[in-house]
């Protein structure tokens, strides 16, 4: 009766004009350069177009002219905050293509490191994400003292603190130097400390769980059928850790947890992240328990291209090698025809596929949501464009 | 030597004093808290703040005060020239304006009309027009987004704000911020309005409103770098640029001020000298406020709305039955409890109405 | 579940289907069964494979290839390789989008970077370069201009702007103009079978 | 003293000058926008006519009532339906001339009227200094039942508002 | 929960972060900031910035033998190596040219893996932005060397453990050669060939 009493005479169609707006390449929180096309309702997203390419070197292209030794410097520019694991899946993909043979102390070097960088990408990316939410900085720069303490020992060991070029096929370059284990045992000790206390800083902020639960949900079955792996896969919901699956290098042995969320949207994903973190610790300190004192750092078949590494011709055939990036699944397709440069080499980016979705997840949600789904997703653009 | 002017020189001698005094007061303490602002933030983020231009970083204002009137000032072709130019101007106008109210102690008030407070609402709230001008004028998509956004967020928590300070009034019985000022002047100079239960709420109501009307922390999105770059401002540089901020931050210093005013009783304290309690009073607030920036995230625009309609309205309307109920109570305990009863409970019971804004408890299963 | 296992299932299931293993994945004879192979493997209960990993463009000179792998989630079982084969004036595959939505990009950059085209793709453009690029870059016919190497116009240029360029790189760059070709880096490495 | 009095008498005056030119800018100006800034001009041009002649209280409730929330509307409206980027269209009509022969009888009209009238004028207008108290206890008290009304009144309009509104997000 | 704790609960963190920086020392939780130019933080042993090539005593005795190994080894290609040569024009070996292009070079520390000879290192030294990115970033020759105390200086352990391989590589090389020389003297005539 109410509306029959205010029939308005002729309903005037009041849809406001909409608006395109480019965010980003140059744009204070793409994570690089990335550029979205929204078509804007107001304030409400209708459409958002991920346009990509800015930072596209062609690095696929560079490691078919050079030997396999020689684009492991080039992995580290990949996603350059995980130097160690992308390191890590390209020893693995030419170990499996050449069959080689890693000896204990290097397998747990390399776990340890691998687990390292898990915390620094972690603990990086949520202090990125407050940023994005507008938390003037603060969280970064926590996050970023604890990451300092890790590169100090990247430092130490491999010669730089982001771009490390460590490992090499059957093993690592060289040998911790002294003291390195007492170092990583006193960091891995004050750093649950240190998490608790971002914890309170974050996890039960109020406006924080205002602006992160139900924003930019991605249903598990989507999230299987679009290829998404990492913290985003499992804060859906979906039980899948290539760590767990593959059991590659010595991951078996270590008793860790996958932590699982339930309705996948930011706060999920950002919640993921923190157990992640602890999962991680757990592993270092157990291998900082199981590592052997001495033993060779690279297997004996590699001896001579130690000093050569442009004789190293694996035998002809292909590989996947693919490894747990915090990010998710990174892999590297190689081909090898037996001679030193490989005949295709595939980087297969685990950001760039975790993009699929983010229109899925934008759309309908605010802009500022929209910043906020990106900042989850975890980009880093030199993975994206390789 | 005033002895023999006449008088009508002298009239315009004080005036002129007075407003000689604002015009110095207002950018001092701008750049100053700029300072304090780095500072503070950057000692709350483990590193020091700026600390290599004059001893402690004490010249760094100067610094950026002559990198802002050396930048150059681009104004955008499409830019509609008139609207353009006027804003700034138009920003800091009110922002001084309002200096001439606040009581900085016993007898130093600029201009103590008996309309003080309606003076201070009323001025602050013409900022809207200079803001939809920058908006408007600058012609860019993210600036007309952040000029609606800063629009409505001004209309809706100029609601509030207004509304908590009526409690004050009532009790007081004048608008004039001397005489608020005086009534609080009870048990050797700590009878504040914040030790009444309906004085703590207005304060914590009015304070919020006042942060979200100078768009700082918790409320800023108009220029939330992180989403619409930078606002209204964004197509300003240089000097113009530098009066956005500094009308910014001038707020900020009146909104704390007339907060210490309205709730922590002005100048009014046992032994200091009154004006040092005033600035105390303020600095603690504007602590709080940059204290709110280091750590806060920022509401979304329709969250902003619904805490100023659905949550900090109703609050302030039972709070001016309280305060009336106040009024005509005799004073014993039993008013005290009773208001604080009342108070609590409403506010409990507007949070359960906003049930859906509050977090979810999450439960996550670890599995292998 | 080895290869031979996962051939004989799908030629069981899809009649009439030539399947050959080429260094342990499964190369599709014919293109255009791609889509129907697929969704059999992800809709089959024992295999489950419903998460495609990868998808990767390759160029054999004699033909362009492209290589799928395929994971289960629930089972957790290791990659099943598809492989399917088109030449180079043909290079027509079905997308599988419709199935694995995570194809997209990749098969975008496969376009991209190996002129792979692929069918009711939803929005089959150039990933990284920019619209008005031609040409592939990834293909091992693609003449990638040698920066070594200085040509006739780079020697122009460097003299307008004052730099001292060595009469060796003068002479060469003479004789290449007049041998009318580019300074093309050559691909190294033989292809294989 | 008296020289002070003429500065600022003259000062009221150029006041009243201010507003009244603001005004004729407010309908001549082609933008729409910069038409919307004059009359808030106007507006302001009043407040300080009314601060002049000491009742501050008016002046006050005039610049938050007109300037901070009606121009505040105004220009949101002018915002959100103007074209975003090009000027507004011309204003200008056939009618200027008839329009202006009103204008004219009107202004005759009301001036004579203001100055025929014998208005209740008290010989000490200037030193009535009306007190904000009082101004309560007569709006409270003497003239309750208007305030009611209006109230009343204000109250209907804003539901009837709410409405309309969340008839569009319905439909 | 009553609406405001979580925040107030964040907020006590920064407030403890903010005292902690005036009264706390850098680990455990004060301000850790160096100030840069004036105090430095020790540097690395294995930190390593472009490379420099090594001379023993004097600058004329290079290691490097100009095999151009590390040219090919290095992933950009940033080395450029010609082949000095002596008046009759018989190849010496010392390169002539030794180019590094500092643009191009990413520091990887491939070139030091690969070279037989003991003769380039990543160097430790960072402070060398220029205003000129042409001319003064191709380092020659003569910029790059530097001496071996210097590479023990900033390098001990390596530096060291390198000295002691070629001390004894140098030992054995004598031994071997002195264990020749009295071989020779003391073997027999050479018979003639029996016919």
């Amino acid at each position: 009766m109410m509306e029959k009493m205010f029939e308005v005479q002729d309903p005037v169609n009041h849809d406001t004009q909409t608006l395109q707006v480019n965010i980003g390449p140059q744009h204070p929180s793409t994570h690089g350069v990335f550029r979205m096309n929204v078509v804007l309702d107001g304030e409400t997203v209708v459409s958002l177009k991920p346009v990509m390419g800015y930072l596209h070197r062609n690095h696929e292209q560079i490691a078919e002219n050079i030997s396999y030794t020689a684009s492991m410097p080039y992995t580290d520019r990949l996603d350059y905050f995980n130097s160690m694991s992308n390191n890590f899946a390209w020893a693995l993909a030419v170990e499996k293509l050449a069959n080689l043979d890693v000896p204990e102390r290097a397998q747990y070097i390399r776990v340890i490191m691998a687990e390292l960088t898990r915390l620094v990408n972690h603990v990086s990316v949520i202090g990125f994400l407050l940023n994005d939410l507008g938390a003037f900085f603060t969280p970064v720069l926590y996050a970023f003292r604890e990451r300092e303490k890790i590169l100090d020992i990247f430092e130490e060991v491999s010669g730089a603190r982001m771009m490390c070029n460590f490992l090499r096929f059957g093993g690592i370059k060289r040998d911790l130097p002294a003291g390195t284990l007492e170092r990583i045992k006193e960091v891995i000790q004050n750093f649950p400390k240190f998490l608790d206390e971002f914890e309170t800083l974050l996890t039960k902020n109020e406006i924080l769980c205002m602006r992160c639960q139900n924003v930019g949900v991605l249903p598990a079955e989507l999230a299987v059928n679009a290829s998404i792996t990492g913290p985003m896969l499992r804060a859906s919901g979906v039980n899948y850790d290539v760590r767990k699956a593959d059991k590659y290098s010595i991951y078996d042995r270590f008793d860790f947890k996958i932590p699982l969320g339930q309705t996948g949207d930011v706060y999920d994903r950002y919640y993921c992240r923190v157990l992640e973190m602890r999962e991680s610790l757990k592993i270092l300190q157990q291998a900082l328990r199981d590592i052997p004192v001495t033993g060779e750092i690279i297997s004996k078949k590699m001896a001579p291209f130690v000093k050569a590494p442009r004789n190293f011709k694996p035998p002809v055939g292909e590989a996947y090698g693919r490894v747990e990036a915090p990010k998710g699944e990174l892999g590297f397709y190689v081909v090898s025809d037996g001679t030193p440069q490989p005949w295709r080499y595939h980087v297969r980016a685990p950001s760039l596929i975790n993009l699929t979705i983010l229109e899925d997840l934008c759309i309908g949600h605010k802009v500022a949501d929209a910043i906020v789904i990106l900042g989850s997703i975890d980009i880093v653009l030199g993975e994206v464009d390789h | 030597m005033a002895g023999f002017l006449p008088d009508w020189v002298l009239v315009i001698k004080s005036v002129l004093i007075s407003i000689a005094a604002i015009a110095f007061l207002g950018p001092v303490t701008m750049m100053y808290l700029t300072l304090l602002e780095r500072k503070v933030v950057g000692r709350m983020q483990n590193r020091i703040g700026p600390n290599r231009v004059g001893k402690w970083g004490l010249l760094q204002p100067l610094a950026d005060g002559v990198k802002m009137l050396t930048k150059e000032d681009i104004v955008p072709t499409p830019a509609d020239p008139i609207a353009h130019f006027l804003a700034p101007i138009l920003i800091v106008v009110p922002a001084l304006l309002v200096f001439a109210v606040i009581p900085f102690g016993r007898g130093m008030t600029a201009v103590d009309l008996n309309v003080g407070l309606l003076f201070f609402i009323a001025i602050s709230s013409t900022t809207t027009l200079a803001i939809f001008m920058a908006s408007w004028g600058s012609r860019n998509k993210f600036s007309l987004l952040g000029g609606m956004r800063s629009v409505a967020q001004m209309v809706s928590y100029e609601v509030p704000m207004v509304l908590s300070v009526v409690p004050v009034i009532l009790i007081t019985g004048s608008l004039s911020t001397n005489d608020i000022v005086l009534a609080q002047g009870g048990w050797g100079g700590l009878k504040w309005f914040i030790f009444t239960p309906w004085g703590l709420l207005a304060f914590i109501i009015f304070y919020l409103c006042g942060v979200a009307e100078c768009n700082r922390s918790p409320f800023d999105l108009p220029e939330a770098e992180s989403e619409i770059v930078a606002g209204f401002h964004t197509e300003y540089s240089g000097m113009k640029f530098a009066l956005f901020y500094m009308a910014e931050f001038m707020n900020s210093f009146t909104i704390s001020a007339l907060a210490a005013t309205l709730f922590l009783g002005g100048w009014q304290g046992p032994v200091l000298p009154s004006w040092l309690w005033f600035f105390m009073k303020t600095y603690v607030l504007i602590f709080i406020m940059i204290w709110f920036r280091g750590t806060l995230p920022r509401f979304r625009v329709d969250q902003l709305m619904n805490l100023a309609w659905k949550f900090l309205l109703p609050l302030t309307l039972i709070n001016i039955f309280v305060a009336g109920f106040w009024y005509f109570a005799p004073n014993t305990i039993v008013r005290v409890l009773m208001s604080a009863g009342v108070l609590s409970l409403s506010f409990w019971g507007l949070q359960k109405l906003n049930q859906g804004y509050a977090p979810e408890k999450r439960v996550y299963q670890f599995g292998d | 579940m080895n290869l031979q296992e996962i051939q004989s299932k799908i030629e069981a299931a899809l009649p009439g289907i030539r399947l050959k293993p080429v260094r342990e994945s499964l190369l599709i004879e014919d293109a255009a069964m791609l889509p129907k192979v697929a969704a059999f493997l992800k809709n089959d209960p024992v295999l489950a494979l419903d998460y495609l990993s990868s998808v990767t463009g390759a160029d054999y000179l004699k033909y362009l290839e492209s290589v799928y792998h395929l994971y289960s989630v629930e089972k957790k079982t290791g990659p099943v390789v598809l492989r399917v084969r088109v030449t180079r004036d043909s290079p027509r595959i079905p997308s599988l989008v419709p199935i694995y939505r995570g194809a997209e990009f990749q098969e975008r950059e496969a376009f991209d970077m190996y002129g792979l085209y692929f069918e009711n793709h939803p929005d089959l453009r150039r990933i990284f370069m920019w619209e008005g690029f031609e040409g592939f870059p990834m293909r091992k016919d693609y003449e990638q201009e040698d920066s070594e190497i200085l040509e006739t116009a780079d020697i122009e240029w460097l003299d307008r702007h004052g730099a001292k360029v060595p009469e060796g790189m003068r002479k060469k760059a003479a004789d290449l103009k007049a041998q009318g070709k580019r300074a093309v880096a050559e691909k190294t490495g033989k292809s294989i079978e | 003293m008296t020289h002070l009095y003429d500065i600022v008498k003259f000062g009221i005056y150029a006041l009243m000058a201010f507003s009244v030119l603001a005004a004729i800018l407010a309908v001549t100006v082609r933008n729409l926008f910069h038409a919307a800034l004059c009359f808030a001009a106007v507006l302001i041009g009043i407040a300080g006519v009314f601060l002049s002649l000491h009742a501050d209280f008016l002046a006050m409730v005039q610049i938050l009532i007109y300037v901070g929330a009606v121009m505040t509307l105004v220009i949101f409206a002018i915002m959100l339906t103007e074209r975003f980027g090009d000027n507004s269209s011309p204003q200008n009509n056939s009618l200027t001339l008839a329009a202006f022969g009103l204008a004219i009888v009107s202004l005759i009209a009301f001036s004579t009227i203001s100055v025929k009238t014998r208005w209740p004028i008290q010989e000490n207008a200037g030193a009535l200094h009306l007190s904000v108290g009082e101004l309560a206890y007569a709006l409270l008290n003497t003239y309750v039942l208007p305030f009611e009304v209006i109230s009343v009144l204000l109250i209907t309009t804003l539901i009837g508002a709410v409405i309309i509104a969340k008839k569009d997000r319905v439909s | 929960m009553i609406f405001g704790t979580g925040i107030i609960k964040g907020m006590l963190v920064t407030l403890k972060a903010f005292l902690a920086s005036y009264f706390k020392g850098p680990h455990e939780g004060g301000i850790f900031t160096v100030e840069y130019p004036e105090k430095r933080l020790a540097e690395k042993e294995r930190f390593r910035n472009f490379p420099f090539l090594l001379y023993d005593q004097t600058p004329e005795n290079l290691r490097c033998v100009a095999c151009d190994i590390c040219a090919k080894e290095c992933p950009p290609k940033c080395i450029y190596i010609v082949r000095d040569f002596d008046k009759e024009g018989r190849p010496l070996k010392r390169p002539a040219i030794f180019d590094i292009d500092f643009t191009v070079c990413m520091n990887c520390g491939i070139c030091e893996e690969a070279c037989p000879f003991d003769a380039i290192f990543m160097d430790h030294e960072f402070e060398i932005a220029g205003p000129d990115r042409q001319n003064k970033m191709l380092y020659h020759r003569d910029d790059l060397l530097k001496s071996n105390e210097y590479f023990n200086k900033i390098r001990p352990t390596d530096a060291g453990a390198i000295d002691a391989r070629r001390r004894e590589a140098e030992e054995k090389k004598k031994a071997a050669a002195a264990q020749a020389v009295k071989a020779k003297t003391t073997q027999p005539q050479p018979e003639p060939p029996k016919t």
